[in-house]
């Protein structure tokens, strides 16, 4: 089988943020577990700043060293910035990733995204009510 | 040093010392060809002879019913292929199972495109086949049944004495993929009633690069390696004389000693089976719970994932698999799980140990140790694990 | 102890003691399965991938484009099998030669059986197949075109580098069967031009029940062994990691090594063919005089039969092989010397010493000095040599 | 290969017999090159029986061995007893023949029905003429 890196590997065995955000102002689940990795991700906002992030994984080394990369990167982005985050981003942040795990196992930056989504659903509507 | 406990004996063993010691003259010195006139042929031919002997009296066969392949992946292309191609006239339709090996489902596979036509039968949760579900599978044009004598992975071992009844009565030729079983329990081509049997030498502590196929006389099979005259015809090819030396010499040492490894292997295997259940919640045996491999520990932890289990068992120095998506190219979950019914989220958190002559109980008891705050690691990071503790399943 | 003398490297070749040395650590100790997540496999991964490098630049290929298999032979039926199944759309035509191996001639005949059609192109009273005669057998539904690099009995080299611009003009495939010189004399897959090559270890000191065959990038190609995902899901089985490795130090000695060896088995070759045919009377040489292999030494001697003279000649210590029909199971004379036109009772009369590392110029003049005696007991024998004589033929 | 026994090589080493009878009574030759083998056997009779045999012989081991053995086993024979040698006594006498070698390269019983069938009908010729 192709290897990990050594950074993948740190990263799954002391993954960083894991957990939930209870008051988190976006959630972003993705996967299934027919695939083999579910990943939610939460995100806590302000003034257009990702403050927190925290994630909760099911599934391979690569799904988790992937979720705990996304959660370091976002902390302190604004939502802008946060999301240029890829897919390629993640994995050349963690040194590559295996052939084979650069679609399933990637997801983490889907999850930003669908969390993002329902922060700008969320804050939107506020918006629109404050209008 | 850390510990290192390898409990992949299913994917392959290490190879005996003796076995090992068997083989180095024929790659030292006696590099003859065994096809040669001359003397420097001489005694590897009688090397491939001795070795032929002592794989036909393993399983209980004649040794001109032994024909010797580079693995067992070969001699189930060679099977299938070679059993297809020779019966076409009579029929174009075979039947195998879900849950064979690749090596099995996908030269079904390649044989549906080229016209064949492929029943798989389907296994109960235990994974067992049910003979009569044969019988009903086969028709007039049935040329080939091929059923795995116990699956790699769940090691439920079939009951193949009975199938062959059914498949004989019919009139149809009987393969059975043996790798896990041949060298590993008691098995007679006689008593389980087969026409052809595959099994290999690195499953039994014999080396890699070699494997056997048995075909009962009087068997026609078309060749699948075609070229010169080697193995009589039937597999063509320079004989791989040392490896083919020590896959004799591996079943010498197979014939006295399966009795004792049995009983040893049954016995860590309930033990290790018995030790994790008891210790990890939302743990449950796959396979059958007496039918089954004396090495094969095969069970699913609910709410995570099996290659993530494996990496810190590795971590660790512990060596198992995994019936999981990600430790699959194919990214599938387990076909034999699958087959079995078993669902995907439950497929996905699978490890199989699959014991073998170098564990003791000592390794048992440090898998039992390290295994269960692995598990409550990923759990923790688990969202499906949060969601059932939240409807009140998880603790 | 008598001489031992052996001159028939073109069957198999003695294992180099590095090549040994390099696949013991991988039979005694590192036996694990380089398809495992675990770290039992890492060192045999490691050693299959640095093995494909080594083949890899023996060849000027790229590492993705070399795939292990476990004889010459099946590296052969992959290459027609495969390409035929995978292109069988665009036609159903194959070309290949009459002096071919019969790994090539079987395949191509079991694919006669499967519907292709296949033509053999001839050769010259050399040995030799003119481009020219590939360009007329060329049509539009010709699909792969497979010409051997040199034959293994007569050791004439094709020329494969015009014969490949002739069929790349045509955008046909194209297999070199390179057996006898891959790992012997310089190849390269880009300046012959080939899409496919077939090499095997144990024709250049390396282990027997391992070889590999070259597929160019892009050329798509249906897999000959069908199972797991080992060599990127092209040739399934569990991986021979000791010979793999063993392979790999044999095409690195190669690839140093090539030209010196080349140039003192010419010599050898040289003077050999001068010392026999000026010490016996009617014999002739058969193949090119240049375009020969190094090692490649084949007289025929006339009114006497070859396996006689090898039974003599082994007596002596002295290993060779011979073209005729006796000597063969199929009982018919070299379909090789039969190709070129040598009438068949001179074809009987054939003699290959094939020479290798091992041998000197002692052991020439050793088989110079004991051939002419055999020669002469057995025409004494012979009702052939006694017809001649009175023919005023022989003396 | 399947090898010869040592009662075939030892007989293919110093075969009895080689040669010809120039004023041969009967002269049997079978085979052809492309199979490999040709076998020239002489005999002389007298009496009704056999009294000399020779051969000269072009192919493998298993062909020199065979006609030595033939033209052993007749000399000393009456014509009848002679007619009653087949493949299989002169394989058998040799202590077997490697199965390939049975039929190509077992042709001296053949060439001796041969020769002795050349003896009946010479000396048959000449009875004629006596009567
Ligand atoms: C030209 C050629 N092709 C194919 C083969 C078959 O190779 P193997 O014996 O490794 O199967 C040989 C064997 O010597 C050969 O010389
Ligand atoms: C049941 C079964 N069949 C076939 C195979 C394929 O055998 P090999 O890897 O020797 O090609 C295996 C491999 O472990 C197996 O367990």
């Amino acid at each position: 089988m192709e290897k990990y890196t050594e950074k993948v590997m740190e990263h799954f065995q002391n993954p960083r943020n894991v957990g939930e955000i209870p008051d988190a102002d976006g959630v972003g689940t993705v996967g299934n577990p027919a695939c083999g990795d579910i990943m939610k991700l939460f995100i806590k906002v302000k003034d257009g700043k990702i403050v927190d992030a925290k994630f909760k994984t099911f599934g391979c080394g690569a799904a988790i060293a992937t979720s705990s990369m996304v959660t370091e990167l976002v902390i302190g982005k604004t939502i802008e910035e946060a999301l240029t985050i890829s897919k390629a981003t993640v994995a050349e942040a963690l040194g590559g990733l295996p052939p084979q795990k650069m679609h399933c196992s990637n997801l983490a930056a889907d999850a930003l995204k669908v969390a993002i989504d329902e922060y700008k659903a969320k804050s939107g509507g506020k918006k629109e009510e404050e209008k | 040093m850390k510990r290192k406990v390898y409990m992949d004996y299913a994917s392959t063993t290490p190879v005996r010392p003796e076995v090992a010691e068997a083989m180095i003259p024929y790659i030292k010195e006696e590099f003859g060809n065994p096809q040669s006139l001359h003397s420097f042929g001489d005694k590897p031919k009688q090397a491939v002879d001795e070795a032929r002997v002592k794989v036909a009296e393993l399983i209980g066969a004649l040794q001109e019913e032994i024909y010797f392949t580079s693995s067992g992946t070969e001699s189930d292309n060679f099977a299938l292929k070679g059993i297809a191609l020779a019966h076409q006239k009579k029929g174009k339709h075979i039947i195998t199972s879900e849950i064979e090996h690749h090596a099995v489902l996908h030269s079904a596979k390649s044989l549906e495109k080229l016209g064949f036509e492929v029943t798989y039968v389907p296994v109960d949760k235990f994974g067992l086949i049910d003979p009569q579900q044969v019988r009903s599978a086969i028709r007039k044009d049935t040329i080939l049944v091929s059923i795995v004598h116990a699956s790699n992975e769940v090691g439920t071992i079939e009951p193949i004495e009975e199938i062959s009844k059914v498949v004989k009565e019919a009139g149809v030729i009987f393969h059975t993929d043996a790798l896990q079983t041949a060298g590993t329990i008691p098995v007679s081509v006689n008593a389980l009633g087969v026409d052809l049997m595959s099994l290999a030498a690195h499953q039994f502590y014999g080396p890699k690069g070699v494997a056997a196929i048995y075909i009962r006389k009087g068997i026609r099979i078309t060749p699948f390696i075609d070229g010169g005259v080697q193995e009589n015809g039937r597999r063509a090819g320079t004989e791989n004389v040392p490896a083919i030396a020590g896959m004799g010499k591996a079943c010498e040492l197979a014939k006295s000693e399966i009795p004792g490894r049995v009983e040893a292997l049954t016995k860590l295997r309930d033990k290790f089976i018995q030790g994790l259940l008891s210790k990890i919640e939302h743990a449950y045996l796959n396979g059958h719970p007496t039918k089954r491999l004396p090495g094969n520990v095969n069970i699913s932890f609910e709410y995570i994932e099996g290659e993530s289990m494996l990496l810190f068992l590795n971590i660790e120095g512990v060596a198992a698999s995994s019936g999981s998506a990600c430790t699959s190219r194919a990214l599938k979950a387990s076909h034999v799980l699958t087959a079995m019914g078993v669902p995907p989220e439950i497929a996905q958190g699978s490890l199989l140990f699959s014991l073998g002559a170098g564990n003791s109980v000592e390794d048992i008891d440090y898998v039992c140790q390290i295994l269960p705050p692995i598990v409550e690691r990923l759990r923790k990071m688990s969202p499906l694990y949060e969601e059932a503790s939240k409807a009140g399943k998880g603790k």
